[in-house]
């Protein structure tokens, strides 16, 4: 069975070797995303200063590219756990090696999301009224509003999401400390809370472990229906729709898993990981989109087809305007949205090749982006008594390049401090797995994990 | 600790009968008033007297055609002009829209910080300083009668003269809509305490009933019968606004007559 | 650290084991019609039912309740439900299939089996579809698009129900080939029995090239099946929510029926594999742990079902418009006790029920969950259509009669029929199935303790 | 405090280390708690020394319940304490108060599970003090305390005659 010491030996050279080795193009891809970022809070003080008047919203539609910005990136929130806790739950061993980057993608984009709850009030300075903190005015947050929905499943899945990842990191950070000196060893020994690798502790990691996936999965599907209410509580002809939770749930999905095979395929470039995400892992989550796509699809069109079936007055004004004024927006999302994913996904060749599948990613989440354009935008400026209109303005843009940055630069940040690849996880597949020869084939075999909790 | 003891004050009488003589009006919990109104719409000659009366009792600021253009205009009241007919014989139809003060409101429970909600009166009332600017209340309001405070609100030397002291500035990100002229109802009510008598009817009326040359919108207290309000409430020529919603409007409209009918 | 040898090693007395040969066994020796037993028993009730509720329907109904839409919309809803729910079945099974579930092969067959009840479908359907114009006349008056708008809605349901169907049979046919082959070697040369499976065994040799081609077509039957499933369900949901009520168009029931049936599906599975293995005398047939499988499955589908359900209900209550919320509130307050027992029928029993390792691994436990989810979703059927129309329909004409509850007793006998005479033709579990998934699993002890180890079956389509 | 030494055998394959574990396990000499270290996890059963009892579903149910109180009192309890009435709700109205109430459950019980599985993580006494950088290199550390110095001496042996890697003693006391 070989010397398993030297090819653990080796797995902990490859993966920490991003954490221990600060490489020149490291910093260069930092400091680009710290300059996108502070054109982006540039932006945003700028607004604070002169007024929301900066967007480009008005009266019918009051809500514009901050509420797209925070429903697109709480959707890519949803990625890491779908493929953390949904794969573990389905036991596909494959996900051992992406269960970690998707879970920091999961926590980075989630602090992006949270922000914009405060970036898109009409008075930032005072956020802090919807928290529910006891106050000298007797003054409580109004838990009818689907808003404080929406800020109470942001921090619980925020906990959440950090605890399920924290869990999994205490073993590789005592990894790290046994491998490091000076105030690395200082930080990573206070991280690992003097984990030893005793087999009490792998047990109560794995019963933890168990019941965080099973509980981990209502979290983020609430979290998305309750963001996917804030429009469908509202009576806006295009939004009072009862489908809106589960579709928002698989928009999500769908945006989160494209995310997903983008940062699979930047992180195997940038930290040399060839032998740790193969193939088989991107034609496994390529699968994995293209069911996903076609379930969103399933409610987009359901959606917008029982509003055009019934020729309901008041619904039929904000799908005249969609295939009006908003073509461009329906048809980038049908070319990136549909066309593109169901054109490549279905051949092997193209799955497996890394860099196909960046390219998918990235149109999915272009048309992800442009969806939630049409759902936040065209239903209000075709409200009941008034119509209006929304062009974005350079401040508009400007918010989103800046999430996107404060994203790259938390990410870049986190993998200098995290292995983006889990040790033990990745240890534990080649304990678990191996290759036999039947007849004259290979074929893989794996130990059935047994059932959860 | 004022306002502490008056909050309780308040609190302690949600459960007390409607006689609240002895109580200022301001902190009367429940009263048996409904204020209401009626726009006759045969009468409504769409001069815009009732837009410019509101603006100056309201401190509503004037932004400036660039403002309006990109749709921040600030109406609390505002005068639609529907056309009928094709071109030989078209007729125009002029609707003045103000908030409806409606008994269901679409727009108070979606408000995450209480900065809208229904007062005793019947009227929907908003909280200037309390709101956040979420703007979930305008998109909600099937009206569109919501107006937001895009910007700081400005007034040159001599227009902020003009202001009206009974009704507070809006600052920058707050949301604002029509309130009944509240502070004419205010004033009226503590001048009748002041007196030691009640309310008489038709004593006193909102900025645009007032400006409105034929007289199209009447004022009242719905639940006083000898408020002349309740007389045109009557009119077999009577419809709400958006009824199909359920919001139930305390403002009712009456249709207007074509001269053949 | 793995000791992997010893797969495929011994094939010939994996397909001599006793659970494979047995159910091979009872095709061939087929006993006579016995008199007495259970199944004679069951044979002959469910053929008296559905005699008397034809009887009951042709001489007694067509004439004299033409004009009472409740006794129609009865067996309409009836036969709705049976339809969903044999849709479900084999959604299930396919849905097993795609997902590699190591404890899929006992269920596959049971539950592909149920795809033959579209031929009492094929057989009534049209006449009650014909009739929806008229049932709901009443309905209709009231809002202007009636709940089946006859003109648009009719044709895609037809269409879809019938693709559904005949995507189950396919997939049930295709998967049984190598067993008829099976049967034509093992029975004595030319009797009658062996020329008819020497027929539909399509000479089937069992050649590698067979296995293969045998591969793709259950892989690409298994995308047919689930994808004409989600639209057979889709249709039957918007026909409820396109015209339910004049403003009303709640876009969720779509999923809802497809979400419902399959859950519906699962538990007729787990109640007919029950029943199966009883009737067959194979008690291992169905062992805990496709209990313990089969009852998770159904906390995740009790959730979503009930996750569908509360949408409908809160976007109607938030938005307290008035059109919405009289049917909701129609639904609700008007039928109290209906929707409680379909909220416990199908979300509190199955998703609360299962938790707990003891009620979900026995057989008797998950039967009565099964029942219980049945009965709620039986009731759900009713709930979705009556309070459309409650405030136009003299309520007599909703409470079931007593020729209704006949019409749907027979329908249940037309079901538990189909499986009483496929059992005779199709073997009760695949025989090729089976020994596939012996041969792929077996246990191998590493460090003290013992693991089983099984091969990773590449995605089905894959040759 | 018990000042026993103990005695810890480095393995590079399992099966020794397995087979280590079995025979210290059957010997019935005066060894307390063996431990058994390893830089990844094996599946159930394969390298099994701890048979302490884990309560960590029980106190999931007891959280999410606290969760739901919470919850409750969140949504409608600050209602009640200042009652402002708004159109067409009830001031304390049923679904958003479930959904505050289903949040609050699921933040209350996760938090809890995780800091009662870190609670139950701990190693006490001397098992704390073992440590071995090569563990982190993938190497399988067995464990054993000793009371005397002739059951030291034994598993020194046990270890020695299945080809452990190293054989390390420590006879510092446990604090």
């Amino acid at each position: 069975m070989g010397d398993m010491t030297q090819k653990s030996e080796d797995i902990n050279k490859d993966l920490t070797r991003g954490v221990l080795q600060t490489t020149r193009s490291w910093w260069m891809c930092f400091l680009f995303f710290g300059t996108v970022l502070a054109w982006g809070t540039g932006c945003f003080v700028w607004q604070l200063v002169h007024g929301i008047d900066v967007y480009g919203m008005e009266r019918p539609n009051y809500w514009g590219a901050p509420i797209i910005n925070f429903v697109y990136w709480a959707g890519v929130a949803l990625s890491g756990t779908m493929i953390s806790a949904i794969l573990r739950l389905l036991h596909a061993g494959w996900r051992r090696s992406i269960t970690r980057m998707t879970e920091t993608l999961t926590v980075c984009a989630l602090l992006v999301a949270g922000l914009f709850p405060i970036i898109h009030l009409g008075r930032n300075w005072v956020f802090f009224w919807l928290v529910p903190y006891p106050n000298e005015r007797g003054l409580w947050p109004n838990y009818k509003s689907p808003l404080l929905w929406d800020a109470t499943a942001i921090s619980v899945y925020l906990v959440s999401s950090v605890l399920f990842w924290y869990s999994g990191l205490i073993p590789d950070f005592a990894v790290l400390r046994d491998r490091t000196t000076g105030w690395r060893h200082e930080l990573y020994s206070m991280l690992a809370l003097k984990w030893k690798g005793s087999d009490r502790e792998w047990k109560r990691l794995r019963g933890v472990s168990a019941i965080l996936t099973v509980m981990i999965i209502p979290v983020f599907v609430s979290l998305h229906t309750i963001v996917g209410w804030d429009f469908g509580m509202s009576i806006v002809p295009g939004w009072h729709e009862s489908i809106f939770a589960p579709y928002f749930v698989c928009g999500a999905l769908y945006s989160g898993a494209g995310a997903v095979l983008v940062i699979m395929c930047l992180v195997r470039r940038a930290y040399h990981l060839e032998k740790y995400i193969l193939p088989k892992h991107f034609d496994n989550v390529a699968k994995i989109v293209m069911t996903i796509g076609l379930l969103w699809f399933y409610f987009f069109a359901g959606d917008a087809w029982s509003d055009w079936f019934t020729e309901d007055p008041t619904h039929i004004n904000w799908l005249v305007y969609l295939f009006g004024g908003y073509k461009w927006a329906l048809i980038t999302l049908a070319f990136f949205g549909m066309l593109v994913p169901l054109v490549t996904l279905p051949f092997k060749r193209l799955r497996t090749s890394p860099w196909a599948m960046l390219a998918v990613g990235v149109s999915v989440n272009i048309a992800m982006f442009t969806e939630r354009i049409i759902v936040v935008v065209p239903e209000a400026s075709r409200s009941w008594l008034a119509w209006g209109d929304y062009t974005p303005t350079w401040v508009d843009v400007s918010i989103t390049i800046g999430a996107f940055g404060l994203f790259g630069f938390l990410y870049t940040l986190l993998s200098k401090f995290i292995p983006l690849v889990s040790l033990w996880e990745f240890k534990e597949g080649e304990v678990v797995d191996a290759v036999v020869t039947v007849g004259n084939a290979q074929v893989p075999v794996t130990v059935r994990e047994e059932a959860i909790g | 600790m004022a306002l502490k003891a008056r909050t309780q004050e308040y609190l302690k009488q949600a459960g007390k009968p409607a006689d609240q003589s002895g109580v200022a009006a301001s902190v009367r919990t429940s009263s048996d008033r409904k204020w209401g109104m009626v726009i006759d719409l045969d009468r409504c000659t769409g001069c815009h007297a009732c837009e410019a009366a509101c603006s100056a009792e309201n401190n509503i600021p004037v932004v400036g055609a660039e403002q309006c253009h990109k749709g921040h205009a600030h109406q609390w009241i505002r005068v639609e002009r529907y056309w009928e007919g094709n071109y030989p014989n078209v007729k125009a139809r002029f609707m003045p829209i103000l908030c409806q003060q409606c008994g269901n409101a679409p727009c108070e429970p979606v408000c995450p910080v209480y900065a809208t909600y229904h007062n005793p009166e019947g009227l929907n009332v908003m909280v200037y300083n309390r709101c956040v600017g979420t703007r979930y209340c305008g998109n909600n309001c099937p009206y569109e009668v919501r107006m937001f405070n895009w910007t700081e609100p400005a007034w040159e030397t001599p227009l902020d003269q003009q202001l009206n002291p009974d009704v507070t500035v809006r600052g920058k990100g707050v949301m604002e809509k029509c309130t009944f002229c509240v502070q004419r109802i205010r004033r009226a009510e503590e001048q009748a305490d002041a007196d030691g008598r009640d309310l008489e009817p038709d004593e006193f009326t909102t900025a645009c009933a007032q400006a409105c040359p034929p007289k199209a919108i009447v004022f009242g207290d719905v639940n006083d019968k000898r408020w002349s309000v309740n007389k045109k409430r009557e009119d077999p020529r009577r419809f709400t606004l958006l009824e199909e919603l359920g919001t139930e409007p305390s403002v009712v409209y009456l249709k207007a007559l074509d001269d053949e009918a | 650290m793995l000791d992997t040898e010893h797969f495929f090693d011994n094939p010939s007395d994996i397909v001599e084991s006793d659970e494979v040969a047995s159910s091979l066994r009872t095709i061939m020796i087929r006993p006579g019609v016995r008199r007495r037993g259970l199944l004679f028993f069951t044979t002959l009730l469910c053929s008296v039912l559905v005699i008397a509720a034809g009887v009951v329907v042709w001489f007694w109904g067509y004439p004299a309740q033409r004009n009472n839409p409740g006794f129609w919309h009865f067996s309409l809803i009836s036969m709705l439900f049976w339809l969903s729910v044999t849709q479900g079945m084999v959604a299930v099974s396919a849905i097993l299939r795609l997902a590699h579930a190591s404890w899929r092969y006992m269920l596959n067959r049971v539950a592909d089996v149920a795809s033959l009840f579209g031929f009492w479908v094929f057989a009534i359907l049209p006449f009650l579809v014909v009739a929806r114009g008229r049932i709901y006349v009443l309905g209709a008056s009231a809002h202007s698009n009636n709940v089946w708008r006859t003109a648009g809605s009719m044709l895609f349901d037809s269409l879809a129900i019938g693709t559904a169907y005949l995507a189950g049979w396919m997939l049930l046919y295709l998967t049984s080939i190598p067993d008829f082959g099976a049967l034509r070697d093992k029975l004595p040369a030319d009797s009658k029995k062996q020329h008819f499976y020497r027929r539909i065994a399509l000479s089937w040799q069992g050649a590698a090239k067979q296995w293969r081609t045998l591969r793709l077509a259950e892989g690409v039957m298994v995308f047919g099946v689930i994808v004409s499933f989600v639209a057979s369900q889709t249709v039957q949901g918007w026909d409820f929510q396109l015209a339910s009520a004049r403003d009303w168009d709640s876009s969720i029931f779509a999923p809802l029926y497809t979400v419902g049936s399959l859950l519906g599906g699962l538990a007729l599975t787990a109640l007919v594999a029950t029943a199966t293995s009883h009737a067959a005398k194979l008690p291992n047939l169905v062992t805990s742990l496709h209990y313990d499988n089969l009852g998770r499955f159904m906390i995740g589908l009790g959730l979503v079902w009930f996750y569908f359900r509360w949408c409908d209900y809160l976007t109607a209550w938030y938005g307290n418009i008035p059109e919405e919320w009289a049917l909701q509130n129609n639904r609700v307050t008007a039928f109290p006790i209906l929707a409680a027992v379909m909220v416990i029928g199908c979300f509190v029993v199955p998703v609360f029920g299962n938790m707990f390792r003891a009620i979900r691994t026995s057989p008797v436990g998950l039967c009565t969950i099964s029942v219980c989810v049945l009965i709620g979703l039986a009731v759900q059927r009713f709930l979705d259509t009556v309070p459309t129309f409650a405030p136009n329909y003299p309520l007599s004409a909703l409470i079931p009669s007593a020729a209704t509850i006949l019409v749907f007793a027979g329908l249940s006998g037309m079901f538990v029929l189909t499986y009483l005479v496929a059992a005779r033709y199709f073997p009760v579990v695949s025989w090729w199935g089976l020994s596939k998934r012996l041969s792929r699993m077996h246990e191998s002890t590493l460090g003290n303790g013992s693991v089983d180890v099984m091969l990773e079956d590449p995605p089905i389509w894959e040759t | 405090m018990d000042n026993g030494t103990t005695v810890l055998g480095l393995f590079r394959a399992l099966d020794p280390a397995a087979k280590a574990l079995k025979t210290l396990q059957e010997e019935e000499r005066g060894w307390r708690n063996l431990l058994v270290l390893s830089a990844m996890p094996f599946p159930e059963g394969v390298l099994e020394a701890d048979k302490s009892k884990s309560r960590l579903t029980v106190i999931t149910v007891v959280c999410a319940l606290l969760g739901i109180v919470l919850g409750i009192g969140l949504a409608a309890g600050t209602a009640l304490l200042y009652v402002i009435h708004q159109g067409g709700k009830p001031v304390v109205s049923g679904p958003p108060t479930a959904i505050i109430a289903y949040e609050c459950m699921m933040l209350v019980a996760l938090t809890g599970v995780f800091f009662r599985a870190l609670y139950e993580m701990r190693l006490k006494g001397w098992q704390a003090k073992v440590h071995d950088p090569r563990i982190s290199e993938g190497m399988i550390g067995i464990a054993v305390r000793c009371s005397t110095e002739s059951e030291a001496a034994d598993a020194e042996k046990i270890f020695r005659d299945l080809a452990a890697a190293d054989v390390t003693r420590d006879s510092g006391s446990a604090q």
